[in-house]
């Protein structure tokens, strides 16, 4: 019997990290949100991670198919995937090559040994079988046949070989379950369900279930001692346990984009070409339902002018796409700045330059969103930290467009996009009521008169009676709206733009330590989706004493009031970004402090661990 | 807004900026009576323009306008037909507007059938940066970007709509102030995307560049005059008409007298293959309903 | 370089990266043999690509290749053209890449009958992306940005061509390892840009999409091979053949025995009405030289 | 006989200013032209500027029909057009109307006043005829009847009166030329030339020149002083004066683009669609000499790729657009980084955003020059500070866009497209000679090998035997250019190209103040078409005793090396730009010193006087 002990006390210490690899038609993804899903009925906290293969379909077996899901969950708050995983199951050779680097030391490693022959071990680029080396030194080596044993588990059954094969995802999902304490009852509901039509399909991975958790018992495998149900604060407030989802930032934010289309009580038309990793968002929104129509456009610019085309039309026009797709909308944009037209343009940021590692996560469009146009046009950015958030960063953007009249861009990116954990759904009817933020107007209408607070000029959509007008991209007059070429003019109207803008920073939420004291040794300010990652290491060095604490900004532009205030608290500000030092650069020009840039472009989120200690050298330098 | 509208009412208070003598004056005049003949209120209309001498054009009407950017309006319309379905929105352009930068929307928006009303002004040349060549110029049009003449083949518009899937395709010219206001009209009937050009003259930067199709004298017997099912009649004594020459799938002229008028083609606007055909003819300049897809 | 080049001279050090079963693999075993039997160095070759499926091309050649950005491989290859006119260029994209973002390069490039070569790998929907309706996906198409599927007329390539003004079209089979090749040699015999449809079966997200075109056993009865000035006949018995309704315009297809081999239509491919009608022909499908400009 | 005592006193203290306005139809930029070529005759220093109306055609004698043309000329070095004017001749009511603010008290008016009648009035939307108020109590009125005059100069000559009328510029020019003692022989012989087809043409112009001169003699009208020749310094270093022309902005750039097609020993492909203020460029160009090429693209992008084909087959690729156009132009761009391919991206900037004001100069495009594009794509930005500039600036752009290998984007203006000022041409065989700067591939090619020194990557154009290979927007593996989603590599890949980039800064030219002493109380920091506002504001301060440098940065991205020093040896720094504070962001941003914005967003040129006052406030805040 193995022993499991090592893996065991790091999992009393903290939360587990599981990861699944294997071939892209191994049905890994599948095996990966069956697992979450019980991970959550557990009352588990978690985050998840899937890991694609850029190709479409390789060929199977080879190293560039290889997909994987990595899953963190635990009893304390969960804020990433996790650096390094406890347990990894890997399905054949080029799995376990081009994941093994992601096991720690001593984790548990479960590998389909029928899988490591000549053909599986030569499309691995693997000169020697692995198995024969060196790995029960370093880890807890568990191969299984598990290929054979799914085969033999579903003899009886009337299925062919290949689909037999196929099952063998829910035969590890049996086995896992058995070693995390998991009750696989609603999985095989869910098999039910899904296969209602295939009665074989289902029989098959419902055996295949069955037998994976019966064989764990069999071996008598040490099971992971039971992780504690870990409800997040606030869940159970409100008497009954409140509805328990899985969503991914895509699922939120397409959530979002549903409720600002309630709360507005107007249409949204979401405007967008595909493009990795932003089409998920399309799809997740492409059955119209609730409000939000797609447009699937011709090109990006198609897709930006369309949206700005339904928003002149009173509808919210928003659009969305990635780095080279936002490239493509900034001409667009300016005119929505020169027109001051609500437009909302989400961009799901992958590694660049041009077409870059579509599929990797980066924050290097930061600098693009806040200049990114000819001419003065300044645009708020607002960027979502978690895939939670996603879901309330698209009602804030909402709320700023409209009120603002502006378009408003929001930075998420490939790892939010895919990264999921559990949530309760937002109670959307107790959100802002975007429809009482439009500027009605008032006798002597003029296009181009301001709210004395917002200065928001009137949105008055073609169809209202008596109110006809005419916009467009060329210096209009302040008023009237005609077109201008008097020079005092053009300078208050680029005031005027600029200080609608900037007003945001007064009226929005002023900037606030998420992690941390008010003053300290070191300031850790972040964007966007490094929030998990700079919460853990900053939540680290505070349990080791040290006097680090988290800024975390959701609003990057106008940059959020207070952030001066809060930075004079603390002897050095240190910005780690997935990029060479955007938000580091604006910070420092905007404040001229020296906010050290801490960088990161590999196409990878941070782990943790190595923030942590980029952290605690930059304590010390 | 019982009364009757009048071209009038279609007017804004914005001082008219086309140099003196330029077509778009005419189109305007046609289009503000048209739109007073529909009679639908201002302000459910919706004029999109790009950039160009054209897309100054919804500044003078007192509808909605929006002047966008060069070469976005049909896509901009888009999004306003499918917010506002109910408006009637026209989009209005040059050549380089529709035809250059703008290209692949016009394209599209005609494959897509959106119901917009599209008006291509076409003088052949970029009136609004100075007059450099646009894809319409003729081969051999010498201009500050060509001071060699152009040797690229021009886009015929017609053609290009017919490539691009058009469901309405029509012409008129901007001094015929009796076939260019039925041909809006007939644009704003159609349910679809409608794709009107108009030949327009640029006297600045391409004075007469449609040679005499807009002459009161030659006019007649260089331009043909489409009418639905009616036999291909033109010449200011209506004695010339045209005939199909199967074999090469060709309009050619001929004199009435010599073939007899029942061996004339006649207009049958859902024949795509006699579209393909008029829209391929450059003498005598069809004009009218080239083109409308059965059942449209 | 005297020895007679062989398929394997250009072929690169590249693993292939496509879906198994992806009709790609065929398109580029014909023009590895192409390229081959056209004998210019590997070194005088450039193949110009935007991004997407089909796009990966350029990496599996030994040419020199340039993988740009997606849309604007003809705009890129204008300009590699014009520097350096006595290189054979080829552009390489799917449907998404030349009709929808590239559209209005492909239909310039056409216009100005440039001397490249446009290969079209069409399979109707986009790959690369993970499936969604492309711009020549036929209406109903249900895909994850569509799932009620399609509305939109499709883009039809050849006549979009027309329309555009291109000088030579043809159109091949992924799988017609016979055809493929000859089409794609005489596309580069071609003086003047080239457009090539190529229909190709995406196994993955759009599979069979052309029906039975592609089928060993249904082939023969759906797809007619055009020969130029030959009657257009068809059919595994060649029992089939296609008329000339001149009134409509149209190609229809007859049993050879009712009409007698004389009343076939021939195929000329420098009738440009012809190939409008060839082009709009959807059953059987017309494969080879649709249209070659006459003098070109 | 009236009393010029007044501006002569004003003429003698420093250079004069004279102002042309009148109808687009009045012939007032070839007036400008030829008076502008007799002042380079009498070897005097001067700068003009010529002020078109925004429409094409606009109806005769409106106010948006006006057009103008201005030059300052003098004793002085010449550094702008002129804030004021010593000297306006008005051609109709309108033409009095929009441009009387720009006279100086006490200057010279001349006025048509045949056309101070009823309809003109009208059409200028006056009520009153100004002429009936109390101009003179101002101005040195000098009301002519110049249309009544040319007419019966003309009356013995058969021309109709149209063209008689068209012939009044060239009256006043005649009048003109007596007023500053310029000798009308050459245009007398330039007349002769141009209109050599047309006699009636040629005598009708010649006539008016005459009898203008003739009128101005008769009258008595006290001429000014002569302006002494100031042959600028170094023009007549070697030996025989060098042939002197007039050269705008945008032919000075014309000419250097041709010189790179020399130097460089390759072709240019020069990619363009037209937009208003660049395409006068593709104009100058099209002729297709010097090794120069044009391509008219059908749009903006095509234009971009266009020209990156271009030097990717080994030409130069060039592109030249306005902010629309470069704002279209970003992913192009992004592409032209990631392939590392030499690229010459020009901007002739125009107010913004969106479509603005066309034909008004702002220099609002900078942080979209240096930041516009999605990922991290670092690329060099440099402006011409003269018109003649515009030559050099073209050269270094070529010579840092081939042996950096990297798009190189210049910022021209509007305003320095127009302008114009006499130069002696350069010699063009003695430039640095660009091809040599070409990496040729070592044994073992490798298309992403570097250089050691430059980081370049080698220049192999298709063609060349043996060393076929593929490149593309992927990320790519150092050294082979394979595709490569390899983290580290990725990482490696982005330093790479950003320190090929920031390695420019210490190759090439420090900073250096080009107006004072290197320390004092105040340091202004200019770039672009402000150049000569600045220096001549600089140099009153100082004339005035004031402790005041200025450094003008050509070179905006990389910041040149020793900028750093230099500011430190400064109490306080100051940067005028026609924007909202782009460069002095940049730079509180990189070098984090409290640089002061002073900003002008009015589509117009600084004005010397405007900005020496606000240099002063600076000073004693
Ligand atoms: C993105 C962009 N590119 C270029 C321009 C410059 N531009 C304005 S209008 C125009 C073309 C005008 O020609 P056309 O569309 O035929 O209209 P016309 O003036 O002839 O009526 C161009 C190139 C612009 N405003 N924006
Ligand atoms: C500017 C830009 N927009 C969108 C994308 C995403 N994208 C890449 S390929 C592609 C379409 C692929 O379809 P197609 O051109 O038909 O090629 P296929 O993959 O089917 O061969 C899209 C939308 C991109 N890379 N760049
Ligand atoms: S330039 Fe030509 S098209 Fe433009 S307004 Fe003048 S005449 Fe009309
Ligand atoms: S997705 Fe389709 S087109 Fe792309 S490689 Fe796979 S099979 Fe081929
Ligand atoms: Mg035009
Ligand atoms: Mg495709």
């Amino acid at each position: 019997m193995l022993d499991t002990s090592r893996s065991r006390a790091s999992s009393r210490a903290g939360p587990l990290v599981v990861r699944f690899a294997g071939d892209s038609g191994d049905g890994i993804q599948l095996l990966g949100a069956e697992f979450s899903k019980s991970t959550a009925d557990a009352d588990t906290g978690f985050m998840t991670f899937p890991d694609y293969p850029a190709e479409i379909r390789a060929p199977a077996g080879t190293l560039f198919g290889v997909s994987a899901f990595q899953i963190q969950f635990g009893a304390d708050e969960i804020l990433t995937s996790g650096d390094a995983a406890d347990v990894l199951v890997a399905f054949n050779p080029a799995a376990l090559k081009s994941n093994l680097h992601v096991l720690k030391r001593g984790g548990l490693l479960i590998v389909d040994k029928g899988t490591f022959e000549r053909r599986g071990l030569q499309k691995a680029g693997l000169d020697e079988n692995p198995l024969d080396g060196d790995l029960a030194a370093s880890y807890q080596l568990l191969p299984l046949d598990i290929t054979a044993q799914t085969l033999e588990a579903l003899a009886a059954l009337d299925i062919g070989r290949k689909q037999a094969v196929r099952a063998k995802n829910f035969w590890v999902l049996g086995l896992i379950f058995w070693l995390f304490d998991r009750d696989p009852a609603k999985t095989e509901g869910w098999i039910a369900r899904r296969f209602a039509a295939d009665m074989s399909l289902r029989e098959a991975n419902t055996t295949a279930l069955k037998a994976g958790h019966a064989f764990a018992e069999t071996l008598e495998l040490a099971a992971f001692p039971g992780v504690a149900p870990t409800r997040r604060a606030g869940a159970r407030e409100h008497g009954a346990p409140p509805a328990r989802e899985i969503v991914s930032g895509t699922q939120a934010m397409a959530l979002g984009i549903r409720a600002v289309a309630k709360r507005a009580e107007r249409d949204v038309l979401y405007c967008s070409y595909p493009i990795t990793p932003a089409s998920a968002l399309l799809h997740a929104l492409a059955s119209g339902e609730g409000g939000v129509r797609i447009f699937q456009a011709e090109d990006e610019i198609a897709a930006a002018c369309a949206a700005i085309g339904a928003s002149y039309a009173g509808a919210i026009g928003m659009t969305a796409s990635s780095g080279p797709g936002l490239s493509l909308k900034t001409e667009a944009l300016g005119l929505a700045v020169s027109c001051e037209l609500p437009l909302i343009v989400i961009d799901v940021q992958r590694a660049g330059p041009s077409t870059g590692m579509p599929t990797k996560p980066e924050q290097s469009d930061l600098t693009l969103a806040i200049h990114g146009r000819h001419g003065e046009a300044p645009v708020p950015v607002l960027a979502p930290a978690t895939p939670e958030d996603c879901f309330a960063i698209m009602v804030e953007a909402a709320e700023i467009a409209i009120s603002a009249m502006t378009p408003v861009i929001v930075l998420s990116d490939a790892y939010l996009a895919n990264a999921a954990s559990d949530w309760v759904s937002p109670d959307i009817d107790s959100l802002p009521h975007l429809a009482g933020l439009v500027q009605h107007p008032q006798d002597g209408f003029q296009p181009f008169a301001r709210d004395a607070e917002t200065l928001a000029r009137p949105w008055v959509a073609p169809g209202t009676p008596g109110l006809a007008h005419r916009i467009g991209g060329l210096e209009k007059e302040a008023g009237s709206g005609h077109i201008s070429y008097d020079p005092d003019n053009h300078a208050e109207m680029v005031r005027l733009r600029a200080e609608k803008i900037a007003r945001l920073a007064g009226r929005r939420a002023a900037a606030e330590i998420s992690t941390g004291d008010k003053t300290g040794d070191l300031l850790v300010v972040g964007w966007g989706s490094t929030y998990g990652a700079i919460r853990k290491a900053v939540q680290e060095l505070r349990a080791e004493g040290r006097a680090v604490s988290h800024l975390h900004l959701r609003q990057l532009w106008p940059l959020p009031g207070g952030i001066d205030k809060i930075m004079s608290g603390f002897k050095k500000i240190v910005c780690p970004e997935l990029n060479s030092g955007q938000l580091a650069g604006i910070l420092r020009g905007e404040l001229l402090l020296p906010v050290e840039p801490l960088t990161q472009v590999t196409g990878q989120p941070f782990r943790v661990g190595d923030l942590k200690a980029q952290l605690e050298r930059r304590l010390e330098s | 807004m019982n009364e009757p509208l009048r071209p009038a009412d279609f007017t804004s208070d914005q001082e008219v900026r086309w140099c003196p003598g330029c077509g778009d004056y005419a189109i305007l005049k046609a289009m503000r009576q048209v739109l007073a003949e529909i009679g639908r209120s201002p302000d459910e209309v919706v004029c999109v323009s790009g950039i160009g001498c054209a897309a100054r054009f919804p500044y003078y009407l007192s509808t909605y306008g929006f002047h966008t950017i060069h070469g976005r309006a049909a896509a901009i319309a888009s999004g306003v037909k499918l917010a506002r379905p109910e408006l009637d929105v026209w989009v209005v352009g040059g050549d380089g507007d529709f035809l250059a930068i703008g290209g692949n929307h016009t394209a599209h928006v005609l494959r897509r059938d959106a119901d917009l009303n599209l008006l291509l002004f076409n003088n052949a040349i970029y009136g609004l940066t100075k007059g450099q060549a646009s894809p319409t110029s003729p081969i051999g049009t010498q201009t500050p970007s060509s001071p060699a003449g152009t040797s690229e083949q021009p886009v015929n518009p017609p053609l290009f709509a017919l490539g691009a899937g058009a469901s309405f395709i029509a012409r008129s010219i901007d001094a015929r102030q009796k076939h260019l206001p039925e041909i809006l009209k007939r644009a704003h009937q159609h349910k679809g995307a409608s794709f009107v050009e108009i030949l327009q003259n640029c006297p600045v930067y391409n004075d007469g560049v449609f040679g005499p199709i807009t002459d009161k004298q030659e006019g007649p017997e260089t331009v043909i005059e489409l009418e639905d099912g009616a036999p291909m009649i033109f010449g200011r004594d209506r004695d010339k008409g045209l005939v199909f020459n199967a074999a090469e799938g060709r309009l050619e002229a001929v004199r009435v007298e010599e073939v007899g008028e029942a061996a004339l083609a006649r207009h049958m606007p859902e024949n795509a293959a006699q579209a393909f055909a008029l829209a391929r003819l450059a003498a005598p300049v069809p004009i009218g309903v080239l083109y409308r897809r059965a059942g449209d």
